[in-house]
Parts: C-alpha cells; sequence; structure tokens
C-alpha cells in the first residue's frame, strides 16, 4: 500500500514528456548556434550538440530531414536551425529534433571556401610535386600587389636590402572589390607573356576575410597554378591561409616574408661564397694531408721501415733448422754408438777365455783321472799277480831238496819210489836242489818200507 | 687556356657559378675525390668563387619599375599611401 | 727496366698507387711473405711510395700556385651591414 | 754431380728449401733411418741450409741495394698537425 | 780370404750388422754353445762390432767433412737490432 | 794308422772328445778291466786328452789372433751432446 | 814247445793266466797232489806267471810309452784361478 505512493521512472519521464510537448513554444523554436560533437551515423541520422558561449543541447536531426541540406555540417560551423524540443525517454534526455539547417552569415564564405579548398585539392592543384622551385639567385622578379600600401614598400625595402642585384618590376592590380579577381588574373597572365621574370611575388596585405577574398576566388587560383613562373603568394595574415596560398609554389605570412623567400642575403650570399671557398681550400687541404698521413703511415710500418725484419725471421728460422739438424744428427748417431756399446758390453761379457779355462781344468782332470786310473789298474793287477805267485812259490814241491833230498827218475823221468823198479846197470838221474846227476845203479840193497 | 677559361666564365651567371662551386664543393665533401682530380677541382672551385666574389661585389643600382596594362615598362615612383 | 717501371707507375693515379702500396705494407706485415716475394714486394714498395711522395709534393705545390694566382686567397671581408 | 745437384737446388725457394730442410729434420727425428741414409739426409740438409743461407745473403744484399738507391727520398713521415 | 769377407761384409749395413751382433750375443748368452762355435761366434762378432764401430767412425768422419765443406758459409749471426 | 786316427779324431768336436775321455776315464775308474783293454782305454784316453789339449790350444791362438787382428777397435765414448 | 807254448800263451789274456795260475795255486794246496803232477802243476804255474809277469812288464812298459809319446803335449799347468 505504501508503493502506491511511488512514481516509476518511465512513469516520470512520460509525464515530463506530456508536460513539453504542451508547450507550444517549444514546439517551433528557431536556434543560432554552433556545431559541435557532429556524427553522421551509418543509416543517415546526424547527431550533434549545438551551442554557444555558455549553454549547450543534444541535437538530432534524421536523414529524412538532412537529405535535402546544401552543405556538409562540419564542426565549429555556426548555423541556423528549426526544430522542436521534446525528450527521449530511454534516457531521460530532452533534445532538439531539427527539421531543417541552414549555414549562418559568416559561415557561408567559410564553406565556400571550404568547398573550393576541397575542389581544387581533389584536382591535385595543391599538389606539393607541382609545386615549382623558387630560383635561388633570381634576376628578375615581378611583384603583383596594389602599386599604393604599405605591402608594396614592404617588399621592395627588402629586397633592396638583402639583394640589390636583382630588378624588380611591379604588376599594379586591385586587390579588393569585385574587380580584384580578373585584375590579379590578368597581371599573373601578363607576367608570363612577357617571360622575364624568375619569380612572381602575388599579395597584398592584411585584412579581414572580406578583403582577401579574392584570393580564394577559384579563377585567381587558377591562375597562379597555370602560371609557369614559380609563384610566392604573400596574403594577409600569418595565421589565414588563402586559397592562393595554398596553389602558390611558396606561401609567405607576409609581403615581407615573399620578399625574403624571392631573394637571398647578398651578405648571406657573400658569406655562402667565402664558406665555400674556405670549404674548398680545407677539403683539398684536408685530402693532401689526409693522403700525406696515410702515405707517412703506411712509410712507418714496421716492416716497411725495417725490411730486415723479413730477413730476420727467416735467418732465425734457419738457423733453429740447422742447430736442429745437427743436434739431432749427433743425437742420432750417440743412439747409434749406445746401442754398440751395449751390446759390446754384453758381448764382452761372453769373453770365450772362460769357456777355455773351464775346459782346459775339465780336460786336466780328466788326464789325471786317466792316468791316475790306469795306474792304479795295473798296480792292482801286479799285486794280486805277486800274491799269487808268492803262494805259488811256497808250494813249490821241490822246496825239501833244499834240505838234501834228492829224485831218482828214470831216463824218461819216471820217478823212482821203489828199488824194485831197478837193476844194476840202469841209467837214472838224480834231481838234487841245484841240478841233476846222470847216474848209473851199481847195486840193490832192499831196505825197510818206511 | 686561362683566357679560354676566363671567357668561358665570363659567361656564367652569377647563379650559374654558385652552382658550380657548391657542386664542387659538395663532390669533395663527399670525399673519396682522387687526388688529382681534387686539385683540378680546387683550381676550378677557386676560380669560380673568385667569379661569384667579383659578381656579388660589383651591385649596380637597379630600379624598380612599373609594368603598364600594354606590357611597357615605367619607372615606378613610390606612391605615398592614400 | 728501370724506365719501363717508371712509365708503368707514371700511369697510376695516387690512389691507385696507395692502394697497391698498401697491400703491399699489408702482405709484408702479414709476415709469411716468401723470401724472393718479399724483397719484390720491398723493391715495388719502395717505388710506390716515392711516386706518392712526389705526387704529393706535386699536388702541394699546385694548390700553392693557384692560392698565388688568385691573389688572396679568402675572396672578400665580409662587409657588416645588418 | 755437384753442379747438378746446385742447378737442382737452384729451383727451389727459400722456402721450399726449409721446408725440406725441416721434412729430413723430421725424418731423423723419427729415428728409424739407417745410418747410411741418415748421413745422406744429413748431407742434403746441410746443402739444404747452405742454400738458403746463400738466398738470405742475397737478398739482403739487394734489400740493401734497395735502400741505397731510394735513398735520397728519404720517405716522409707527417709532422703531427692535429 | 780378408778382402772375401771384407767385401761381403761392406755389403751388410750398419742396422744388419747390429741385428747379426746381437743374435751372436744372445746364442752366446744362452750358453751351451760348444767351443769350436762359440769362438767362430765370437771371431764373427769381434768383426761385425769391428763393422759397426767403422760405420759409425766413418759417419761421424763425414759429418765433420760435411760441416767443414759448408763450414765457409758459417751460419751468420744475427745482428742484434731490436 | 795315426793319421787315420787323426782323420777320424779331427772329425769329433772338443766337446765329443771330452765325452768320450769322461766314459773311458770312468770305465778305468769303475776297475776290473783288463789289463790289454785297460792299456787301449789308456792309449785312447791320452789321445783324446791330447786331442783336446790341441784343440784348446788352436782356440786359444785363434783368440790371440783375434783379439790382435780386431786389436784396434777400442770402443769409443759417446760424446755429450744434451 | 816254448813256442807252441808261448803261442797258446799268447791267446791267453794276462787275467786268464792269472785265473790258471790260481786254480794251480790252489790245486798244489790241496796237498795230495802226486809229486809228478805238483811239480807239472808248479812247473806250469811258474809260465803262467812269468806270461803275467811279461804281460804285466809289457804294459808298464806301454804306459811309459804312451806318455812319452804323448809327452809333447804335457797338458798344461792349470793357472790357477779361481
Amino acid at each position: 500500500m505504501a508503493t502506491d505512493r511511488y512514481l516509476t521512472v518511465s512513469a516520470l519521464t512520460r509525464y515530463i514528456k506530456r508536460k513539453l510537448e504542451m508547450d507550444k513554444h517549444l514546439k517551433e523554436i528557431w536556434l543560432k548556434a554552433e556545431i559541435s560533437n557532429f556524427n553522421h551515423h551509418s543509416r543517415g541520422h546526424m547527431y550533434f550538440t549545438l551551442k554557444d558561449d555558455r549553454s549547450r543541447i543534444q541535437a538530432v536531426m534524421f536523414s529524412g530531414n538532412n537529405r535535402t541540406i546544401k552543405f556538409k555540417p562540419e564542426n565549429g560551423m555556426n548555423v541556423l536551425v528549426k526544430g522542436e524540443v521534446s525528450i527521449y525517454e530511454p534516457q531521460g534526455q530532452y533534445q532538439l529534433y531539427v527539421q531543417t539547417m541552414e549555414p549562418d552569415g559568416i559561415g557561408a564564405l567559410y564553406l565556400a571556401f571550404e568547398q573550393l579548398k576541397e575542389k581544387l585539392h581533389r584536382e591535385g592543384l595543391f599538389d606539393p610535386l607541382q609545386k615549382k622551385a623558387i630560383p635561388s639567385y633570381p634576376s628578375h622578379i615581378g611583384v603583383v600587389t596594389s602599386p599604393t600600401g604599405a605591402a608594396i614598400q614592404d617588399i621592395l625595402t627588402t629586397i633592396k636590402r638583402r639583394y640589390p642585384l636583382v630588378k624588380v618590376s611591379i604588376f599594379p592590380v586591385l586587390v579588393q572589390g569585385e574587380k580584384a579577381a580578373s585584375s590579379v588574373v590578368a597581371a599573373i597572365e601578363k607576367a608570363n607573356q612577357l617571360n622575364l621574370f624568375d619569380v612572381l611575388i602575388v599579395g597584398r596585405g592584411g585584412g579581414s576575410i572580406e578583403e582577401l577574398w579574392c584570393f580564394n576566388e577559384e579563377a585567381v587560383a587558377r591562375a597562379i597554378a597555370k602560371s609557369k613562373i614559380p609563384i610566392i603568394s604573400a596574403v594577409g595574415h600569418e595565421t589565414d591561409y588563402t586559397i592562393s596560398d595554398f596553389v602558390a609554389d611558396v606561401r609567405a605570412a607576409t609581403p615581407t616574408g615573399a620578399a625574403e623567400l624571392a631573394v637571398p642575403s647578398q651578405t648571406e650570399l657573400i658569406n655562402r661564397v667565402n664558406t665555400l671557398t674556405r670549404s674548398l681550400h680545407m677539403v683539398v687541404k684536408g685530402t693532401v694531408l689526409e693522403q700525406t698521413r696515410r702515405l707517412s703511415q703506411v712509410n712507418k710500418s714496421y716492416a716497411f721501415r725495417y725490411p730486415e725484419q723479413l730477413l730476420r725471421q727467416k735467418e732465425q728460422d734457419l738457423d733453429k733448422s740447422v742447430e736442429k739438424l745437427g743436434r739431432i744428427m749427433t743425437y742420432f748417431l750417440n743412439q747409434k754408438k749406445e746401442g754398440l756399446r751395449q751390446i759390446r758390453i754384453r758381448f764382452g761379457q761372453q769373453h770365450p777365455q772362460r769357456q777355455i779355462d773351464q775346459a782346459k781344468q775339465h780336460l786336466q782332470l780328466l788326464y789325471q783321472r786317466n792316468d791316475r786310473a790306469m795306474r792304479k789298474e795295473w798296480i792292482d793287477k801286479q799285486t794280486s799277480f805277486n800274491q799269487v805267485l808268492d803262494k805259488l812259490t811256497l808250494l813249490n814241491p821241490l822246496e825239501t831238496m833244499k834240505r838234501g833230498y834228492a829224485i831218482a827218475t828214470e831216463k824218461n823221468g819216471q820217478i823212482i819210489k821203489s828199488t824194485k823198479q831197478t837193476q844194476p846197470g840202469d841209467l837214472i838221474m838224480v834231481r838234487l836242489q841245484d841240478g841233476t846227476l846222470d847216474c848209473q845203479v851199481w847195486g840193490i840193497e832192499e831196505g825197510e818200507e818206511i | 687556356m686561362t683566357n679560354d677559361h676566363d671567357d668561358k666564365s665570363a659567361e656564367l651567371s652569377f647563379e650559374e657559378a654558385m652552382q658550380q662551386l657548391e657542386k664542387i664543393v659538395e663532390k669533395l665533401e663527399e670525399g673519396d675525390v682522387p687526388l688529382e682530380k681534387a686539385i683540378n677541382y680546387y683550381q676550378e672551385g677557386m676560380k669560380l668563387s673568385k667569379l661569384c666574389s667579383e659578381k656579388l661585389t660589383k651591385v649596380e643600382g637597379q630600379m624598380e619599375q612599373i609594368v603598364n596594362e600594354q606590357g611597357t615598362f615605367e619607372p615606378f615612383i613610390v606612391q605615398e599611401e592614400e
């Protein structure tokens, strides 16, 4: 229930809208204002702000209305508009719904200016590539301006001061008013016909936009563009440009500036010549000096000044090689010698004398053994022989005869053991100790047997 | 030769002489000029310098002229501003 | 032969002579130049150095002469005007 | 035979002779050279070293001569200016 | 016979002689060499040793001779300059 | 017969002769050798020992001769070098 | 008969003779030998002993002869060495 007292925002907005729509004044408003925040929407509607020094209002001009306007609204443009004020509900914003729009008075000239500028620009008359160079040292200058007034005097004074070498011819023209444009065009054409000038200065002193207007005329612009002579434009103030300024080959802010651009300064020229001459001298002298230094550098080079150096290295190399050769060869020989010496030591240790001596000793021993063994053998045999001989001697059966026994034998050697073996008259042998007796038996005496 | 050269130089305008001098100095400043050429340039440059110098100092009092509608010249007297 | 050689050298510009000279010196400084070549290089180098030296002296003389011919070298003293 | 050998050696440059000499030294350093070959190498090496020495002496003489010939020219050394 | 032998030995190089000598020494060192053989070995060894020695002496002499022959060239003493 | 024997012995080496001698001596030393055999052995042993002795004498002679022949050999002295 | 016997004995070696002799001595020692036989034995023994004696003497002579024959060689007197 308590909420019944509260409105919705939409309700409030709608209420305000109704209130505004009931006001007849707001239904048909005429405004003089400047455009800003201009936005030509892609769907054709124009949205912008209209303002004066203190206030602003949002405005919209629907495509159905803006299709008929003869200029292109732009920011900063002063315009006269007719429309009604209403509310744009979604944002709760009041705005002016514009129905017609015209440029304001001064805004019309500006517009014409901009539009011509745009046109000529598109034609290429401002093309920097088309611009002719201003000669550095002109000998004859044409000045298209009013023969009276400060401008011509400024120009002449400046030229005289800077470059008295140049000739100046003046084309007196009207620089304001209806006939101004044709007068300027004619002068430019005449100057071109005369074909005497290195450069033209075209212009006048400053003034209001209306006073300067002839320099915004298309005819003047085209005459300037057509001119074979390079043209310096010198119109108005430093801040304002005219169409002529854009078309001219060079734009000077003031007539004095134009004169300065048209001619060099004699002082500067003298300085320039001096500078060039000095540079010439310095550069050439520098070249000579540099080359001298370069040569000197080369001459100073070690290899060049002390050519013996080239040899010294080689001499040292050679010495080294020779020395090395000698050293290596000596070393080589010594190694061979050492090898030989070593083997000789070993060889010396193998001297056969020792072998010989050993053999000798061995031989002597064998010799001695041989001799000894033989002698022993012989002595042994001798001894055993002696023993046997002794025994034999002892067993000698004839030994008893030494005591006087005798052995009688028959002539045939038969031992006579019995008397009966003999008869007297027999010849018998009787062996004694030291010989045998030849005997004859004389008688026999028989005895007792022993 | 000197005469020849002088004559030829005499035909040069101040502008041409200056330009030639500048070109010579430029070339020399660019470096890389062979020594023998450099001395030739030097000689040429010195001559041009003299020429320019003479032309600059020899000021002729030029008069301003008015070109009238017929395209003829009349001496110009500065009119006081109206 | 000396004449022959001189003639040939006479055709060399200063720069060419210098370049040859510098190359020779470089080679000599690098070391490693075969002995027989080294002596040739050296001889050639001496000749080139002499040639260059003469050319420089000649150019210096020419410069002096040109300056003398043109009289004062500094063309004019700028009159302070402004 | 000596002439023969000299002629053949005469064709060698100093560097070639030095190289051969070094090779010989290397071979001897390697050791495995038969004694009789070694002495031949040595002889060859000594000959080469003599050759080199003579070449050096000759070049030294040439150099001296060149210096004497050019003697008067005395290559200038720039007076330090800057 | 001596000549015969010398000739035959003359054909041996130093190294071959050394090798043979070494073989002989080895055999002798092994022992067990019959006396007559030992004496032959010894004799052979003596000959080889003498041969080697002579060869060395000869080569030494050659070296000296070579040095003396080249002697005149007397390797320069580098002049102290630097 | 002596010759015959000598020839036959000549074929014996010193070592073989010594071996035979040793055998003979051993046999004799064993005893029980028939007298005639013993004397033969003895004779043989004496002959062998004479042979050996001669061989030794000969060998010694050879040694002397070798030493005398090679006598000069006197081992060299390695030169101090490094 | 002597010859006969000698011949027969000549065929006996010293050792055979000694054996026979010893046998005879043994027989004689046995005693039972009739005188005649004993005398025979004895005679036989005497013969044998004479033979042995002669052999011994002969061998002695041979020994002497051998020594003398070989005598010239006179085995060295070993130099006392070790």
